[in-house]
């Protein structure tokens, strides 16, 4: 299956784009769509070079619309399918969005968010789509959102989010940003043989509609095409079995609720953070590129004697709220670092606001990352 | 010897299509007096005699209630 | 008594007991026209994948064919086959859906599809109206007719959808009323077998909301019009324009050979060594 | 923990964004240090501002910005205008000497480099100029060897344009040796 793969092993002074061009073959990646927008373009102008010669094929399609929905077709082709975009293409693929999800399609879409709202500005990041990724399709749903900080997580977290679609079969987003996507940094590739890679499970026959396809909270086996399984997708409400069903209310309930029970029963296994605030009475909540500056500036806090640690969100969603209460468990006070307004702020504050103080800190000026020294002067402030 | 089949469970009623009837040359097809689970009235067969079996009622038949055997589904409308 | 089943029945989901369309629709005749051309051919229903949007026709593929079905949103089926096409480069792709879900709200899809020439067969179901939704007024819909969103008659053209796909690069393109199911067919057929983009253009008659709003009535009454007003496109080449008023152009508008999306991405990946 | 901060900022068309990529990259793969390296330009490819900033260092680099930067390689005018306020006190300011008559007041270490001149009249190579300022940036700093910079501008270069792009840098390199910093 994937005899052809070309890890580029080594260490390499590399744009995050590329680092993650590079993770979307390592991963394994047999389909790639996409249309051409800033500051994401670099990840599938690699890909159109690389991908070939690594055994996959990739489509320029018309629009962002065609690039997700080709993706999925393509991922029940059998495929590890692939899509990468900015925010504006993101609001566009919404609709087809939810039909990955509704359909349990593994898809992994890269954000490489910019600064909106509408075209705003294309070159400058910012997290503007943390919300839309996991709750911008209509309808009642969950996915799974990883943010990367810099190079070389572009890198990593595109193979991991491989792994966490083909597992789960569900749609998988990689939050880089603007900043992180087109800065370039050491990145380490390991050797081929050292990237663990998931592979989804394939259905192996049955009769089909009696087949349980669909929404198992343990992840349903894959009926892919191509193999005679007279397989029925629809992304219409449907039972276990795949049959449309459109008027029992139990077929209904069970059709939101089996795929978010999927995800939340297994967020466990899913959700990552880095958390370094032992004895802190301050902590900085923060993911994605500001985590560096958070961290730096939790550094020079410390060496002026004030206790103050970090909680960084490597997973946005499922939302890590048990590691964001036993943070606000330990602390007096949780400063939420956001390259935004506040996007994440309220599900930190929901989780915290009853252990103890809250509050928000965007940048000095939106768009860019916060400086460490204005983050260490709202410390001290806060600290007084 | 029998030529047309008719599955009256799938036919959705001369009343409201009749696509069989006109679509016969010998306009063979007459209602049936008997409705069907779903409340439609199903043409009777045709008299055999009279069939020639071009299977233009098993082709036009939107709802697969029509075979004709030895059917010839090569013809031509016209 | 001996269980006798129609001959087209193999090709359905035992599971599924009927149609889901209106008494005298067209979508079924035109399910027919697509199964006995699959029968002709000689081939098994493993030998394709079928792609639906949202309309009354795209319900003609799911869950009905015991086959690999996928059930898309409104517009995007042209999208999702792509993208099963390039997974499964060996079977045979084909997408049923409406002249909504194709020529309006997928319209880019289905012209960019065209213009790459990629393997597959639509099945473009055209009944002039948005049925499903109430009877709304579609790109297809005549000029001057009343529907439930035109109510003081069509202020808006036509699409010509057979001529829109020919001009963006189709391969094999052909129209045909229900009232042809046997031309149909030989269309369907030439169409699978088409390496490139074939469409067919299925004019159907929606009795229950075009037949009201046009006062055609019936099923049978729109066949007769079918009937009277279909006119072969080599007849209709040799005709003055305002003698071709009110009537149906049938027949194949292109038929012709191309470079081919799939084989052309096969070979890329043969030259650059990507595949042996 | 050492870190050096630099910014490198020109005019699109000087090459400004690829010497800090040939910095970066001879930091990281050949002299095996830490190095992040980002960018700025105007939307048109030719004579908007560009620029870029490259943090060199021992240890893994933290906050990725360069908000006050350690040396600021000036290739134009506009450069000088936009970046030099919030250059470090003590800083570094390299100037393209034909570009820039006159730093701006108050900055104590200036060196100047006569790197449009040379390139066009020397080396008759307008688009090395920007290596010549890699040059004096290297013999002002030794911020990575010299080795690492001139396999990484092998790297970055086109084909058989090794030795002029590497004559352009021995002639920045040298054009330093004898100002005081």
């Amino acid at each position: 299956m994937s005899e052809a793969r070309r890890v580029n092993t080594g260490t390499h002074f590399m744009m995050g784009n590329q680092a993650c061009a590079e993770g979307v073959i390592a991963a394994g990646c047999g389909f790639a769509a996409g249309y051409p927008i800033t500051p994401a373009s670099e990840v599938f102008n690699a890909l159109a070079k690389q991908l070939p010669k690594a055994g996959g094929t990739l489509l320029q399609t018309e629009d962002e619309i065609s690039a997700v929905c080709t993706a999925v077709g393509a991922s029940w082709a059998g495929l590890k399918s692939f899509t990468v975009t900015s925010g504006p293409g993101i609001s566009l693929m919404q609709e087809n969005i939810g039909l990955a999800v509704a359909t349990e399609t593994p898809l992994v879409i890269v954000d490489v968010q910019r600064l909106g709202p509408s075209t705003g500005v294309p070159s400058i990041g910012m997290a503007g789509d943390m919300v839309q990724v996991a709750r911008g399709s209509h309808g009642d749903y969950q996915i799974i959102a990883l943010c990367p900080e810099s190079p070389q997580e572009m890198f990593d977290m595109t193979v991991q989010a491989f792994n966490l679609a083909e597992e789960y079969r569900v749609p998988v987003f990689v939050m880089a940003e603007g900043f992180v996507g087109h800065m370039r940094e050491r990145v380490v590739i390991p050797d081929e043989s050292e990237i663990r890679l998931v592979y989804r499970k394939i259905t192996q026959g049955g009769e089909p509609l009696t087949r349980r396809d669909f929404l198992d909270p343990e992840v349903a086996s894959m009926p892919v095409f191509g193999r005679g399984l007279k397989t029925h997708v629809t992304s219409s409400c449907h039972d276990e079995y795949g049959m449309r069903n459109l008027s029992d209310p139990d077929v209904m309930h069970r059709y939101i609720m089996t795929p978010i029970q999927k995800i939340l029963s297994k967020r466990d296994r899913i959700v990552e953070i880095e958390a370094d605030y032992e004895g802190a009475k301050l902590v900085l909540i923060s993911y994605g590129v500001v985590s560096r500056a958070s961290r730096q500036a939790a550094a020079m806090a410390r060496a002026e004697g004030l206790k103050v640690g970090t909680l960084r969100l490597k997973t946005a969603w499922p939302f890590p709220d048990k590691e964001v209460r036993a943070a606000a468990e330990s602390a007096d006070f949780i400063l939420v670092l956001e390259n935004n307004t506040g996007q994440m702020y309220p599900y930190i504050k929901a989780e915290s606001a009853h252990a103890c103080k809250v509050g928000f800190l965007g940048p000095q000026v939106l768009g860019q990352i916060h400086d460490p020294q204005y983050i260490l002067a709202k410390i001290r402030e806060i600290m007084k | 010897m029998q030529k047309v089949i008719l599955f009256p469970q799938s036919c959705k009623g001369m009343e409201d299509c009749g696509i069989c009837a006109f679509v016969c040359p010998r306009s063979l097809f007459v209602a049936s007096e008997e409705m069907n689970e779903s409340g439609y009235l199903p043409p009777l067969p045709p008299d055999e005699e009279k069939c020639t079996a071009c299977g233009n009622c098993m082709i036009y038949c939107p709802d697969f209630a029509i075979a004709v055997e030895g059917g010839a589904v090569d013809g031509s409308e016209e | 008594m001996s269980e006798k089943t129609h001959p087209l029945r193999k090709y359905m989901r035992p599971q599924v007991k009927k149609t889901t369309f209106c008494p005298g629709c067209g979508a079924g005749i035109i399910t027919q026209a697509l199964l006995r051309a699959i029968d002709e051919l000689g081939l098994t229903m493993d030998d394709f994948v079928f792609v639906s949007g949202i309309g009354c026709s795209a319900w003609i593929p799911s869950p009905l064919l015991n086959a690999d079905t996928l059930h898309t949103t409104h517009g995007r089926p042209i999208a999702y086959a792509s993208g099963v096409k390039m997974g499964l480069p060996d079977k045979h792709v084909v997408v049923v859906s409406g002249d909504g879900d194709l020529s309006a709200i997928g319209g880019n899809h289905l012209i960019h599809a065209a213009r790459r020439n990629i393997d597959m067969t639509v099945i473009l179901v055209n009944n002039g109206i948005y049925g499903m939704t109430g009877g709304q007024t579609a790109p297809t819909t005549p000029y001057g007719l009343t529907t439930i969103t035109s109510p003081y008659g069509n202020a808006e053209q036509e699409f010509d959808i057979s001529a829109l796909v020919v001009a963006a690069g189709g391969s094999y393109v052909a129209r045909w009323t229900t009232y042809h199911p046997r031309q149909m067919t030989k269309s369907i057929k030439k169409a699978i077998q088409k390496k490139g983009f074939a469409m067919i253009e299925a004019i159907t008659q929606c009795p229950m909301q075009f037949g009201r709003v046009s006062k055609q009535g019936s099923a049978v009454n729109m066949l007769k019009n079918y009937k009277q007003n279909g006119i072969r496109i080599e007849k209709a080449a040799k005709m003055d324009p305002s003698e071709l008023q009110g009537k149906i152009v049938e027949g194949v508008f292109v038929d012709c050979d191309k470079p081919e999306l799939i084989s052309s991405v096969a070979a890329l990946q043969r030259r650059t060594g990507g595949k042996e | 923990m050492a870190q050096t901060d630099i910014n490198i900022a020109g005019v699109g068309g000087q090459g400004s964004i690829l010497a800090g990529i040939i910095l970066g990259t001879a930091a990281v793969t050949y002299d095996k240090k830490y190095a992040v390296q980002t960018q700025a330009y105007s939307s048109e490819l030719r004579g908007g501002f560009a620029a870029t900033w490259v943090i060199v260092s021992d240890d893994p680099v933290g906050f990725p910005r360069v908000t006050a930067p350690d040396i600021l390689v000036a290739q134009a005018q506009d450069a000088v205008n936009r970046f030099a306020k919030v250059l470090k006190p003590k800083g570094l300011l390299i100037i393209d000497s034909d570009m820039i008559p006159e730093p701006p007041a108050g900055i104590e270490r200036v060196v100047r480099v006569p790197a449009t001149y040379t390139s066009r009249n020397e080396l008759k190579a307008p688009v090395v100029a920007n290596m010549i300022m890699l040059g004096a940036l290297w013999q002002a700093t030794h911020i990575v060897s010299r080795e690492a910079f001139e396999k990484a501008i092998a790297d970055f270069v086109p084909r058989g344009k090794d030795k002029l792009n590497l004559d352009a840098f021995e002639r920045g390199a040298r054009a330093v040796e004898n100002q005081k910093i």
